[in-house]
């Protein structure tokens, strides 16, 4: 049981840092970003070639990694999301672009990076193990702090930093925001990057403990998807306690329907229709966001 | 005077140059061979290592001049066409070989394209070598689908009962990706299994191809204490990951998977805990290998700087069609001859050492001659390498 | 005579919070009613309790002596009681004349299916909304506008508009959501005089919520006030004008300034 | 007026009956019988999301009611002997039928919350095929036979496949003919009052409710007719193929007919026709460029997107203004 509880916090976690990004898009833009898995992707890929490439130290590479998916997203957010939005009639037409972005960032990444699943050797070696209660190897362990200690600082980022308060009004109310004076292209370029940012440093993180592969890109974006759905979509905390949520029912279902096998995952997805019928704005979200 | 000179003999030099060179080239005819497969998205993988050894082998045959086929030499063209792992996509691939005149194409690599395209296969009259186990494919009335590896109800067996034989295995476990491919392949291993007598403990255990940490995927198995873990139809992305799950929970056992690997990969991402990690590969460890399979990843390892593993049993189709026809010209737009030569067909196997033969097989598992004799190399990843276990044959 | 509506006992709680408590009161046929309030009163929920947009927590609200509250709003509007809404509520892609003639569904004879081969019926409904639309657009001089699409046009149209989709609907009572809100002393009293014309001209009853005061005096028969939830006075405007508890109700909050 | 249509409506059958057939055998390019075919029934599935948007909800789910739609044609044709003619509407009125059941519950839902409640419908629906016996399960369904002849009163109506010379230009009159059924279906929908309703809905829920309209009825009639589209769309297929797998309507499917309504334009009937067109045959088109496809294909995509985000049917906006 208590194996059980802490394969879900892991899971949790770095789910949940990969939700915010996507929420945090979709709370300034009302964008359902369909190329995060990739951004994700591409985040993991850079960081392995930085490291195996390079030899430089994982924890730059992820750094470096970060800053190009930023870099990516303010010039994706600048040259291709905001003149489509300006132009369209309905919010929805930027799904093509994003699907679009997606089916372009994955061709990138097959022609630049090719088709092999790539891993970094793992950071730490050794398993944590408390009379086979709990196991856990230390390079989990240390990524799971890390996924955790960012989440934090996301939050105190978004909370106490003067660009966090403007991208916060920005979410909740765009006209007011704009009469109170901020810039709304501004930050929405820097919520994009911000966004594409945490995805590059979670493919990043992650790509020492499951490796990485060009076909991660979509379902990643998928459940990431149904992540900020379980909070509410557009909602921050909603974003980390779905990411959580997730991780756990993940490792629950698994190990207690374990002897049913192929409907595993039957039954959790379809408990998430019945919980979204039930709740159409999931936990905390807003209606109709 | 003189300049003038120069320039008649150059240009005469010239002409000459071009009579010779332009003829020379244009003078081999080109055999058209297809590819039909995935080499975008998520299972592009698969399709990639396919088809790089097949152009990698067309580029080393036409750089030696092209390949002699009854009475005239021909260059090789690979036609590849992406079908985005969609059977619509695979049976649109299909008519576009039809179209271009090709009657042999290698591929698709998944089940349910396979078993699309087989309408207009045979249809249009094309020879196709899918890497989709099913047995309807190959079985009577099916007629054009040849299957161009060994299917896991042929390795798994034998792995087993090598285990059984060698290690005491006595309990055994499958955990398979909730997708066709992976299942019917567990499904035929459980079956085998059975049969060999072993106990299978756990074979429920699914999981989904996306899956970022298989540690709740995989506890559950490792509680059911199996001596052998069976990876079934695992995709070489997810199975390091599986093999590191699988040996941090503490599981001591042995596992194995009857899909080709790249040891590259297991290296990567699973480092040390791939050791002793069995699965099924072409001829490329150094016990088996030829000069010729030595030649071809050397080749392959130029045009595209890095080798895949998964490419030594996917090397074998084209060299098929290609003896195949040199033993039978006729069959080159006729495949009704191609099918005759299959049944008597056999020429050495250049990739590897010894006498092995290349010759069409398939009557015990599907009652006519549909399948490439490929030996059916079992692997041990040890170091970044892999080590030969043993070798058998399919019949 | 049987009142058109009545609003009986209703209460709507939100948690602990109160926010509409045990009101009462009695519409009658062909009067202008208003509720007016301070801010937080409970206009606007005791607005949407009526026209069943929201569930009430006990009371009921009862139309020709029928129970109508906690019904679909859809089954409420066929009934005959209509809404109009505070924002600007219209169907912002289609033109005016759209808008009016999609809301004539409740008068439609033919069944979808009718609609969809074309039957006799439904071309003859069709032509029925088209020249009713016409009589709406003359009635409430949008002629002009009545091919611009809605989104382009200014507010005080919108609100007219607002209007007139609800009157398509052919109501026996018409609850407008404060149609003055955001409108200029011009606009305000033109629409005064359009509201008054709908209940001479086409009998209709009209229930309204509102803030502007000066207006609400000048177009009800009666006022109800509300205050903490709570009716505090009914009356006609005058006997409301005069009426202590009021005044002190609006004393104590910034609507005073408004001034009654 | 009506006239003009007529007019451009016999063009167009005219077209697609003769003279693409003489095209392709002038061209000799007998493969693009098979794109065409796929295009047409692509875009009746795209058709039923279309639909679905015009009420204004994004779907990506029509994958699963293709899926489900193939399987109900699969499995009466092999284990109950059905004409693969009489599955094809049990397929589409089963889809409608289901969709009812789904679509209640899920139809509340709104915006990004109902789009992603659809895609994991598609999800479940794959699942659900893999575990169910009668669909066994990862087997498929296959070997299934071609589409036999179909007489009423001893009216020959449709000849038997199998004794076609050439079953693809058979494929391609049936996947025309009920593209073109499906495309009057919808243009009749849109231009009667079910379409002003579906358009009120789409602009204003609330507003739509307080002028009396049913709207969670309206919604699942919509929502079941978009659904029947996809069931014949996938009945279709595997009519063509003669084979079904879980694997044969997936999440990339839904996603593509999604992307259909987009390309075509959401506020244009025939929007999602040109898009399936657009999207499909022109990744057949970029089949030469080999390695590049994707990248040449997306890119493509992303600029049609910048210039024309209305859809590629806006470009004719300013020529059609009333």
């Amino acid at each position: 049981m208590e194996q059980i509880i802490v394969n879900g916090l892991y899971l949790g976690a770095q789910y949940a840092l990969i939700a915010l990004g996507l929420t945090l898009i979709f709370s300034l833009m009302n964008v359902m970003n369909f190329a995060h898995g990739q951004m994700y992707v591409m985040g993991g890929f850079i960081t392995y070639t930085v490291v195996s490439q390079f030899n430089i130290p994982f924890f730059i590479a992820l750094i470096i990694s970060g800053m190009a998916l930023a870099v990516i997203g303010a010039l994706i957010e600048k040259f291709l999301f905001r003149p489509v939005i300006k132009k369209s009639k309905r919010d929805e037409s930027t799904m093509l672009l994003a699907a679009g972005i997606g089916f372009f960032l994955d061709s990138v990444i097959l022609l630049a990076f090719g088709e092999k699943q790539r891993g970094v050797p793992k950071i730490i070696d050794g398993v944590f193990n408390w009379d086979f209660r709990i196991i856990m190897p230390y390079d989990r362990i240390v990524i799971g702090c890390i996924a955790i200690a960012m989440i934090i600082a996301f939050m105190l980022l978004m909370h106490y930093s003067k660009a966090g308060r403007a991208m916060r009004a920005l979410a909740q109310d765009k006209v007011a925001a704009t009469l109170m004076g901020v810039n709304v292209d501004r930050y929405q370029m820097i919520g994009f990057a911000l966004g594409a940012m945490l995805a590059g440093v979670v493919g990043g993180l992650l790509v020492t403990i499951t490796g990485i592969n060009l076909g991660m890109g979509g379902p990643t974006s998928t459940k990431a998807f149904i992540m900020i759905m379980i909070g509410g979509a557009g909602v921050i905390p909603g974003a980390i306690v779905g990411g959580f949520i997730l991780g756990m029912m993940e490792s629950v279902g698994l190990s207690v329907l374990s002897q049913y096998g192929d409907i595993t995952y039957l039954l959790i997805f379809a408990s998430l229709m019945i919980f979204l019928a039930i709740r159409p704005h999931g936990l905390m979200g807003k209606p109709w966001g | 005077m003189k300049k003038s000179h120069f320039i008649k003999a150059s240009l005469l030099t010239s002409l000459v140059g071009i009579a010779i060179s332009g003829p020379a080239l244009a003078d081999n005819p080109t055999l058209k061979i297809g590819f039909v497969g995935v080499t975008s998205g998520p299972a592009a993988a698969w399709g990639i290592s396919n088809q790089r050894s097949m152009e990698t082998r067309a580029d080393w045959i036409n750089e030696i001049g092209g390949v002699k086929i009854g009475d005239k030499t021909y260059d090789i063209e690979i036609v590849a066409f992406d079908d985005q792992k969609d059977p619509k996509r695979a049976v649109a691939g299909m008519e576009k070989m039809a179209q271009e005149g090709i009657h042999y194409v290698v591929g698709p690599n998944v089940d349910d394209g396979a078993a699309a395209v087989r309408p207009v296969a045979e249809q249009k009259g094309i020879m196709y070598f899918p890497y989709a186990f099913p047995k309807s494919l190959y079985t009577a009335p099916a007629s054009n689908a040849v299957l161009g590896m060994v299917a896991n109800y042929q390795s798994g067996p034998a792995i087993y009962k090598y285990l059984m034989e060698h290690k005491g295995v006595k309990k055994v476990a499958f955990v398979a990706a909730n997708e066709s491919d992976p299942l019917s392949q567990r499904d035929g291993g459980v079956e085998a299994a059975k049969k060999l007598g072993l106990d299978v403990v756990s074979s429920n255990v699914t999981y989904q191809v996306d899956t970022t940490d298989f540690t709740p995927v995989i506890l559950p198995v490792i509680k059911s204490r199996p001596d052998l873990l069976v990876l079934s139809g695992v995709s070489p992305a997810n199975a390091p990951q599986l093999i590191r799950s699988a040996r941090e929970l503490g599981y001591t056992g042995l596992i194995s998977t009857e899909t080709a690997q790249d040891a590259n990969v297991l290296k990567e991402g699973a480092g040390d805990l791939a050791n002793g990690f069995i699965s099924v590969g072409g001829a490329s460890t150094p016990e088996l290998a030829s000069d010729t399979m030595r030649e071809f990843v050397k080749r392959y390892t130029k045009k595209y700087g890095e080798y895949n593993d998964e490419s030594n049993t996917k090397v074998y189709a084209l060299e098929y069609i290609i003896a195949t026809l040199q033993a039978d010209p006729d069959a080159i737009d006729d495949v009704q001859d191609f099918q005759e030569t299959m049944d008597t067909f056999e020429a050495p196997n250049p990739y590897m050492v010894g006498n092995a033969k290349l010759k069409y097989v398939g009557d015990t598992s599907f009652g006519q001659k549909r399948q490439l004799s490929v030996p059916l190399v079992v692997n041990v990843y040890k170091d970044g390498k892999f080590e030969t276990l043993f070798v058998a044959q399919v019949d | 005579m049987k009142p058109l509506l009545e609003v009986r006992n209703v209460t709507k709680r939100f948690g602990g919070l109160i926010a509409v408590n045990d009101v009462s009161f009695d519409v009658r046929k062909g009067e202008i009613l208003s509720v007016i309030g301070p801010n937080g009163a409970g206009k606007s929920t005791l607005f949407k309790l009526i026209s069943s947009f929201l569930k009430t927590s006990n009371g009921l609200v009862l139309f020709r002596g029928e129970i109508i509250s906690n019904l679909a709003p859809h089954t409420v509007a066929r009934r005959g009681v209509v809404r109009t809404f505070q924002e600007t509520t219209i169907f912002k892609s289609m033109t005016v004349r759209e808008n009016i003639i999609v809301s004539h569904h409740l008068q439609s004879k033919a069944s979808l299916l009718g609609f969809f081969l074309g039957s006799r019926k439904a071309r003859a409904d069709e032509k029925r909304f088209g020249e009713s639309a016409d009589r709406i657009i003359g009635l409430l001089g949008l002629e002009n506008i009545a091919n611009e699409l809605a989104s382009n046009l200014p507010q005080g149209h919108l609100r007219v508009l607002g209007m007139a989709i609800g009157l398509a609907t052919d109501p026996a009572i018409i609850l407008l959501d404060e149609p003055f809100a955001g409108l200029n002393h011009d606009e305000t009293m033109r629409l005064v005089t359009l509201v008054q014309r709908l209940r001479d001209e086409r009998e209709v009853t009209v229930l309204l919520v509102e803030h502007d005061i000066p207006a609400v005096m000048k177009i009800s028969n009666r006022i109800v006030v509300l205050n903490f939830g709570q009716k505090i006075a009914e009356g006609t405007p005058q006997e409301i004008q005069n009426n202590p508890g009021v005044i002190e109700a609006y004393l104590g909050s910034e609507d005073m300034a408004v001034g009654i | 007026m009506n006239k003009k249509i007529l007019a451009y409506v016999a063009l167009f059958l005219v077209f697609v009956y003769a003279v693409v057939p003489m095209l392709i055998n002038i061209s000799g390019r007998l493969d693009f019988y098979y794109t065409l075919t796929s295009v047409a029934l692509l875009s009746i599935a795209s058709a039923g999301v279309w639909l679905t948007f015009y009420i204004g909800r994004i779907n990506i789910g029509q994958g699963a009611f293709a899926l489900a739609g193939g399987y109900v044609s699969a499995i009466l044709i092999s284990q109950y002997g059905f004409n693969f003619w009489v599955t094809l509407p049990i397929a589409g009125l089963f889809c409608a039928v289901l969709s009812v059941f789904i679509g209640l519950p899920i139809l509340r839902l709104r915006g990004v919350y109902f789009a992603m409640v659809t895609l994991v419908l598609t999800e479940v629906m794959r699942l659900t095929t893999l575990a169910l016996p009668i669909t066994q399960g990862a087997k498929g369904i296959t070997s299934l036979p071609l589409p036999s002849g179909l007489e009423i009163f001893g009216l020959k109506l449709i000849p038997d496949f199998s004794t076609l010379e050439n079953p693809k230009v058979g494929f391609y009159m049936m996947a025309i003919t009920l593209m073109i059924i499906a495309y009057a279906v919808l243009y009749r929908i849109v231009n009667s009052r079910l379409g002003h309703l579906c358009r009120s809905l789409q602009q204003n829920e609330e507003l739509a409710s307080s002028i009396g309209v049913n709207t969670t009825y309206l919604r699942v009639l919509t929502y079941s007719i978009s659904s029947f589209f996809g069931g014949i769309a996938g009945a279709s297929f595997v009519a063509i193929t003669q084979s079904i797998y879980p694997s044969s309507f997936q999440v990339a499917d839904s996603i593509n007919f999604m992307l259909n309504c987009f390309l075509g334009g959401l506020g244009y009937v025939f929007g999602p026709m040109l898009g399936t067109l657009m999207l499909y045959f022109g990744w057949d088109l970029l089949f030469t460029i080999g390695k590049y496809q994707m990248l040449v294909y997306s890119s493509l995509l992303i600029i049609l997107m910048l210039f024309l985000p209305n859809g590629v049917l806006s470009l004719f906006d300013r020529k059609e203004k009333r």
